[in-house]
């Protein structure tokens, strides 16, 4: 293969995190931000979406492509504060409180999203992106009706007005920052938020130690060859599922950061794009359906919130108003996935050709010139 | 472990598939540290056997077998592949089973790692324990050393020769501790002649370890070279087991095709005077997976019936496939004296070939559609039949058309069905075949090319099937090119059969010539010093 | 899981996990009651019969957080966590000698006052739990649409991405 | 018996509670003081304004590209048509038409090039249909205040340009279908001949199409491309054909959506469009790769009625707003039915 033709590759497996970079460097000097205000807000964007984007690699390595199911994840974080609020859990023992509560439920949605995506081999993205769509249902009829009616409910200024469901928006007051404030770091002009930061380092840890275990090299092996992982004996079903419940269960807990980061939370909105927004940030990383890597996603988180944070604004200096600005970045967003999702279809089966043309020059072993002839074209 | 008593011995081990023997009182022993080379055509029950051997669940939902199964001295019936692994018998398959992103040690380890314990054991069992990579490093070269080949343990396998991913599967099976059988399926199929060469010195390190081997293969000679003993399997019948050194490649050859013909189409065969060239092949090549045509040349005269044979996986099937634009492939195919375009389905239907594909229900049917459509689809595509004009502006599909077609063929091919629009995939595989035939018919082709015709379908609906193709022959004079892998049928059909080796054409003979020459042929044993038949 | 107990290896696992069980049982009513948040007001008032008067003036901290001064008739509040709580009250009066005094506040209270003229005083109960009458009204403000009229409606909420993006 | 098993087996229990449900709500509509002959005459209004975009999934299903969760793309194209009509000022049953073509024309276009897109991933289809049409719905939000439109009914008053974000059509070409030869019963029952009829004339050019020879032979890819590549019929191409025509159904589909509803609706508007859609043709009985006329039409009479009566009649009978959960559970469990159950395409 020519020298051009492997920078042609290069670029084109790299083409998402080019384009961003590109964008990004375009955009800054326009948005009018000084390069301190940017980089805390990155800071503070790292820690509050990390746990998150990171909660996807699992699936991924398990070959099961992006799980947008991790929405249900959120939810029962969700239902882990509104507990923890219910109580006037405060500080972090509050955010412990909703992990705990969260944690059952989001093994037992793992699981069933698990399931339901073995049912639904070779297309779990859109069958987890509808699940999360139809768990909302689920969610809402949880909250919005029996939430205070069914579920006691002890305090009464979470409730709505008539006397059961949760409000549009719950005050996080008694948790807010709570993680963030633990152990904030003055470093320079920059709040470093140490203690959330510990939190997504441990994390790492685990997910790195997590490929070096047993588990971690069956996921891989399923996630590579299903039929063959199947043929050796692994039992492929229910490492699928577990890779999804532990990717649930991370989404729980990386919601809690989350929301504990923003400080209120919309009971009905706030998980809808979780999954959106992990996804995007995860590809914009260099990531692939089936190729993820820690660096890919913090290098993905840097990189979109750089975009998100900075677009409105340059939309408003450029054109004159903001709204541009606030459509591109979710134009860019979506369109990142599209395009992620694009050029890994076309990778894949330029990748198939490549193979299978390896393979014949192999096989075919100087018996003949035809076949030769064949591969090389 | 006495000297005497086999490792393995299979007892008169019966199997038929819904009253279709396939197996019938075969019986051999195996010796701990023996070769044993397992031969057949294709068809002749090896696969059955193994499936046994291994107690693979088709056997069991298939009503189970008779007979008994020793192995090392127990009456064995395991009811799962892994049982059989764990009982010590290995099997490496002609597919490889390999993670091609996976090195070599992670591929001959897989599932079977070396594991360290660590607390989360104790909660969340076994599989959290930690891979002890250098051990594993270390067992993969014993396994390796003992295979006595050289792999790179750190090596991706897709980054590695074929022979080498050979290599991985054995070193794999090998690998387990109480390994004490190996099975082989067409090891060598994908090998060159020098790792042909390296595989079999190392089997026979194995077995002189005293690692028993089954040993499944085509290739006669390295039967020959590496087995202690041979077995001839056919038509589901041990017909010969004895020491290797008492036979010859043609003695094998022969007992391994040696059925008796049925003489009643020899004579017709004999007196057709047939036209001039029609059709003609210049080296084609076509890339099938699984069937690689590599360099093939054979001409066809006008109104013949021209067969094509070989053993699986050779590239017969490649050939028609490739012929009719399915399968990327170059060369020259030349027609009535025009060359015809590769790589291009629609061009070459419309200069009058037609194709019968061998994936009858991938390629040949719309499963879920009618039967009409089925059948008068392609002519339809190609020939704008089956179409009329509503007010005068668009041209819609003529259902009652299709339904007269369809009722034709139904009658003409006598084909068991409630009607014409019931499903394809409700019928059996004979009508199904059937269904596959008329849609080929209804194109009113210059040369139709079937690939295995009988393959799947039951001993009363194959010859209806052949005797179809007699027919649309006789009357209407059409050359038919047939691939099969069934040689008596391509003998009982044919006015000369080619077959096919490794991708090319190891030999064109008459269907009258001695059967171990076609033994000889499809066994790679010679070279193709039968060129002169060449029409 | 089918849980069989033959091996010690099995066994010992079996208690492992049940302790785990246990262990996330404890944690949880742990932070439930550790981490429960109660507000207490601190009542500095003369009782309405003057069967206990308020104290001239001092400084009060709960469970040394910051101390606030209270002259009579003041009220203010402090939030704290947890239902064992540790009272410190200086008199600005020197002669008087500093009071500290620890009491429990009951785990379901979200509000409750304190008076010290009372637990001065010795009366018993010195807490009581507070309700505040309008305190449900506060929030009617915040009420937004809680009904969607149509599918199209319901994902309009996804616009508020401003908040989810929290620019 | 057996028959009656084997039926509902085939059909699906969740399309028979669907059903039933909704017998149930017709039948309980009265008791609970809900009008059955406004609520019916909704039902068709519903029925009329939806179907064709339902319409726009078969084409793509038959052609084995799966649930058009792309239908925005087609939307965006009739929105261009419905905005440019304006902007011209055509009113009337000719305004109406003029945007039809205009949409047409965009659809056809972007239709295409969709399709090509689609060649590339097979397989993956769905998932991206659904972020390109996320995507496209996001950049023509930035085109509607970047184009230059100049109408005074349909930019922002105070600025003077960029669309609003609901534009009336009143006075241009609102309810020409639905007015053409109504006919009324009473006060509260009105049939939108009009608009029944041009939905019966999409059904039947679609109908028509799919037994042309093109026709047939997109169905026949969409049964096994393999077999149809064996026949000669390029799948690419079908595929392709199969998009854009349900990129222009969808185009068509919406200005005849908005023609009734009275208001175009830009920007996010048309961003989740595809799902009620794809869940109507679902419960219309369609899988993922088998999708008829009868499917579009009882689909999107099921779902609409349950769309109408579950609000009405549910929050009366429960006293609250129920109902909306109610549809997210049933539409969106619908699709994920589908996408679960096994296909029986036997291969």
């Amino acid at each position: 293969m020519s020298g051009k033709n492997k920078l042609g590759r290069v670029l084109a497996d790299n083409a998402v995190v080019i384009l961003f970079i590109l964008l990004s460097v375009i955009a800054i000097p326009f948005s009018g931000f000084s390069v301190q205000n940017i980089l805390q807000e990155m800071f503070t964007r790292l820690g509050r979406n990390s746990f998150l984007v990171l909660a996807l690699l699992l699936p991924i390595y398990a070959g099961m492509g992006l799980n947008f199911g991790m929405t249900l994840g959120a939810m029962a974080g969700q239902i882990g504060l509104i507990m923890a609020i219910d109580w006037g859990i405060a500080g972090w023992r509050g955010l412990v409180f909703a992990a705990l509560v969260g944690t059952p439920l989001s093994i037992l949605l793992g699981w069933i999203c698990g399931a339901v995506m073995n049912r639904a081999k070779g297309r779990e993205m859109v069958t987890g992106y509808i699940l999360a769509f139809f768990m909302n249902g689920v969610y809402m009829f949880l909250v919005l009706f029996t939430m205070g009616a069914v579920i006691p409910v002890r305090s009464a200024t979470i409730l709505l007005t008539r006397g059961y469901g949760i409000r549009n928006t719950l005050n996080l007051d008694l948790v807010r920052a709570s993680l963030d404030k633990l152990l904030m770091l003055r470093i320079g002009p920059f709040f470093i938020p140490v203690a959330t930061y510990l939190v997504i380092a441990v994390l790492c840890v685990f997910i790195v130690w997590f490929k070096k275990t047993k588990l971690g090299q069956d996921m891989r092996a399923v996630g590579h060859d299903l039929v063959v992982a199947d043929s050796a004996g692994i039992p492929v079903e229910r490492t699928r599922i577990i890779a999804v419940v532990i990717s649930t269960v991370l989404a729980c807990y990386g919601q809690i950061i989350f929301l504990q980061n923003m400080g209120n939370m919309a009971t009905y909105n706030a998980h809808d794009q979780t999954g959106f927004f992990a996804v995007a940030a995860i590809l914009v990383g260099g990531a692939s359906v089936k190729k993820a890597s820690l660096l890919n996603a913090f290098l993905g988180i840097f990189l979109l919130h750089l975009m998100f944070y900075v677009s409105p604004r340059a939309g408003q200096n450029l054109f004159g108003s903001a709204m541009i600005g606030e459509y591109f970045r979710q134009f860019v967003g979506y369109g990142v996935i599209a395009l992620s999702l694009v050029l890994y279809a076309w990778k894949t089966r330029r990748d198939a050709v490549f193979a299978r043309e390896v393979l014949k020059n192999n096989g075919s072993s100087g018996h003949s010139d035809a076949a030769k002839e064949g591969a090389a074209k | 472990m006495g000297q005497d008593s086999p490792l393995l011995s299979i007892q008169h081990v019966s199997k038929d598939f819904y009253g279709n023997v396939v197996l019938q009182d075969v019986s051999f022993d195996i010796k701990p540290g023996e070769i044993i080379g397992l031969v057949g055509e294709n068809g002749a029950g090896k696969t059955t056997l193994m499936r046994i051997l291994f107690g693979m669940p088709v056997i069991t939902e298939t009503g189970g077998y008779q007979g008994k199964i020793v192995f090392d001295g127990h009456e064995t019936n395991f009811s799962s592949p892994f049982d059989a692994l764990d009982a010590g018998i290995g099997m490496v398959h002609q597919e490889f089973s390999l993670i091609s992103g996976f090195t070599t040690t992670e591929n001959i380890l897989l599932n079977n790692e070396s594991m360290k314990p660590n607390f989360l054991n104790e909660v969340f069992g076994d599989r959290m324990s930690f891979l002890d990579r250098s051990d594993m490093k270390q067992r993969a070269v014993k396994a390796i050393q003992k295979l006595g080949v050289k792999l790179n343990p750190d090596m991706l396998i897709s980054e590695m020769p074929i022979g080498h991913r050979q290599f991985t599967e054995i070193a794999r099976e090998i690998n387990r501790e109480k390994i004490k059988l190996l099975v082989l399926d067409e090891p060598t199929a994908v090998l060159t002649e020098s790792e042909a060469e390296v595989l079999l010195t190392s089997l026979r390190n194995l077995a002189a370890k005293g690692i028993s081997i089954i040993f499944i293969s085509h290739r006669l000679q390295e039967v020959l070279s590496v087995a202690d003993t041979i077995v001839v399997l056919r038509d589901g019948k041990a017909v010969k087991n004895l020491p290797s050194k008492e036979c010859s490649i043609r003695d094998i050859a022969s007992w391994m095709v040696g059925r008796s013909m049925t003489s009643e189409s020899d004579a017709e065969v004999a007196n057709r005077k047939l036209a001039d060239e029609y059709f003609r092949v210049e080296h084609l090549w076509v890339d099938m997976p699984g069937e690689t045509v590599k360099d093939v040349n054979f001409t066809v005269n006008k109104g013949e019936i021209f067969g094509i044979g070989g053993l699986a996986g050779q590239g017969k099937l490649g050939i028609s496939n490739g012929i009719m634009g399915l399968y990327p492939g170059g060369g020259k195919v030349i027609f009535d004296g025009k060359e015809a375009p590769l790589n291009d389905p629609r061009k070459v239907l419309e200069i009058g070939f037609a194709f019968v594909s061998e994936d009858r229900r991938g390629v040949g049917l719309l499963l879920d559609e009618s039967l009409e459509w089925n059948i008068a689809f392609t002519s339809m595509q190609i020939k704008n039949s089956h179409l009329k004009k509503m007010l005068k502006l668009v041209k819609i599909r003529d259902d009652a058309s299709m339904r007269k077609l369809t009722e034709e063929y139904i009658k003409l091919l006598d084909i068991k069905c409630t009607g014409p629009s019931q499903k394809a995939k409700e019928l059996s595989g004979g009508n199904q075949q059937k269904i596959c035939l008329a849609k080929a018919f209804a194109m009113k082709p210059s040369i139709l090319f079937v690939s295995e015709p009988t393959r799947g379908i039951d001993v009363g609906a194959k010859k209806l099937v052949l005797d179809t193709l007699i027919r649309y022959n006789r009357e209407y004079g059409t050359t038919i090119v047939i691939v099969s892998s069934e040689l008596e049928e391509l003998r009982s059909l044919c006015d000369r059969i080619a077959i096919i080796d490794e991708g090319s054409v190891a030999g064109i003979l008459e269907p009258t010539a001695p059967l171990e020459e076609f033994g000889m042929l499809m066994s790679g044993a010679f070279e193709s010093n039968k060129e002169a038949s060449h029409a | 899981m089918k849980i069989s107990l033959k091996t010690p290896k099995e066994k010992r696992r079996f208690l492992i996990r049940i302790a785990l069980v246990l262990l996330y049982f404890c944690v949880t009513i742990f932070v439930l009651f550790n981490g429960r948040g109660h507000t207490i007001l601190i009542d500095n008032k003369d009782a309405d019969d003057l069967s206990y008067e308020a104290v001239d003036g001092m400084e009060v901290s709960i469970d040394s957080q910051e101390s606030a001064e209270y002259w009579p008739g003041d009220r203010d509040k402090a939030v704290v966590r947890g239902q064992k709580h540790k009272i410190r009250i200086s008199f600005f009066d020197e002669e008087i000698p500093e009071f500290e005094a620890t009491f429990t506040v009951p785990f379901s209270v979200d509000m409750l006052i304190l008076s010290v003229p009372k637990m001065l005083a010795g009366i018993e109960p010195f807490i009581e739990t507070f309700v505040a009458p309008d305190f449900v009204d506060t929030f009617e403000k915040e009420e937004s649409a809680e009904s969607f009229d149509s599918f199209e409606d319901m994902y309009d909420g996804l616009q508020q991405e401003d908040y989810y993006i929290g620019s | 018996m057996l028959k009656v098993k084997e039926f509902i087996r085939d059909f699906g229990w969740p399309r028979l509670i669907i059903f039933f449900f909704l017998v149930f709500m017709f039948i309980a509509a009265p008791f609970v003081g809900v009008r059955l002959d406004a609520s019916f005459s909704d039902v068709l209004n519903r029925f009329g304004m939806n179907a064709i975009m339902v319409l726009a999934m078969v084409p793509m299903v038959q052609s084995g590209c799966g649930l058009n969760f792309g239908l925005p793309l087609g939307i965006i194209s009739g929105l261009l048509g419905a905005t440019i009509s304006i902007q011209l000022g055509v009113t009337g049953f000719g305004g109406f038409l003029i945007a039809v073509f205009i949409a047409l024309f965009f659809a056809s276009i972007l239709g295409w090039l969709y399709g090509l897109l689609l060649n590339k991933v097979k397989g993956e289809e769905m998932t991206i249909a659904m972020y390109v049409g996320f995507a496209s719905v996001m950049f023509m939000s930035i085109m509607w205040l970047v184009l230059p439109y100049n109408s005074p009914n349909m930019v922002w008053g105070y600025a003077g340009k960029g669309l609003r974000t609901t534009i009336t059509v009143e006075g241009y070409w609102l309810r020409v279908l639905n007015n053409f030869l109504a006919i009324k019963f009473g006060e509260f029952f009105v049939i939108p001949t009009g608009l029944l009829l041009f939905v019966a004339l999409c059904v039947l050019i679609v109908y028509v199409f799919m037994r042309t020879k093109t026709g047939t032979a997109m169905t026949a890819v969409g049964s096994n491309p393999d077999f149809a590549r064996a026949s000669g019929v390029s799948v690419d191409r079908m595929r392709a054909i199969s998009v854009m025509l349900s990129t222009m159904l969808g185009a068509v589909g919406i200005i005849v959506y908005e023609q009734s509803f009275g208001f175009i609706q830009l920007y996010t508007g048309p961003l989740y469009m595809a799902f009620p859609a794809v869940a109507a043709i679902l419960i219309g009985g369609a899988s993922v790769n088998k999708a008829s006329m009868l499917n579009v039409l009882v689909g999107t009479f099921l779902f609409q009625g349950l769309l109408t009566m579950t609000p009405s009649v549910i929050n009366s009978l429960l006293q609250n707003d129920m109902s909306e959960v109610i549809r997210i559970v049933v539409s969106n469990g619908m699709i994920l039915y589908a996408l679960t159950r096994k296909t029986k395409v036997s291969k």
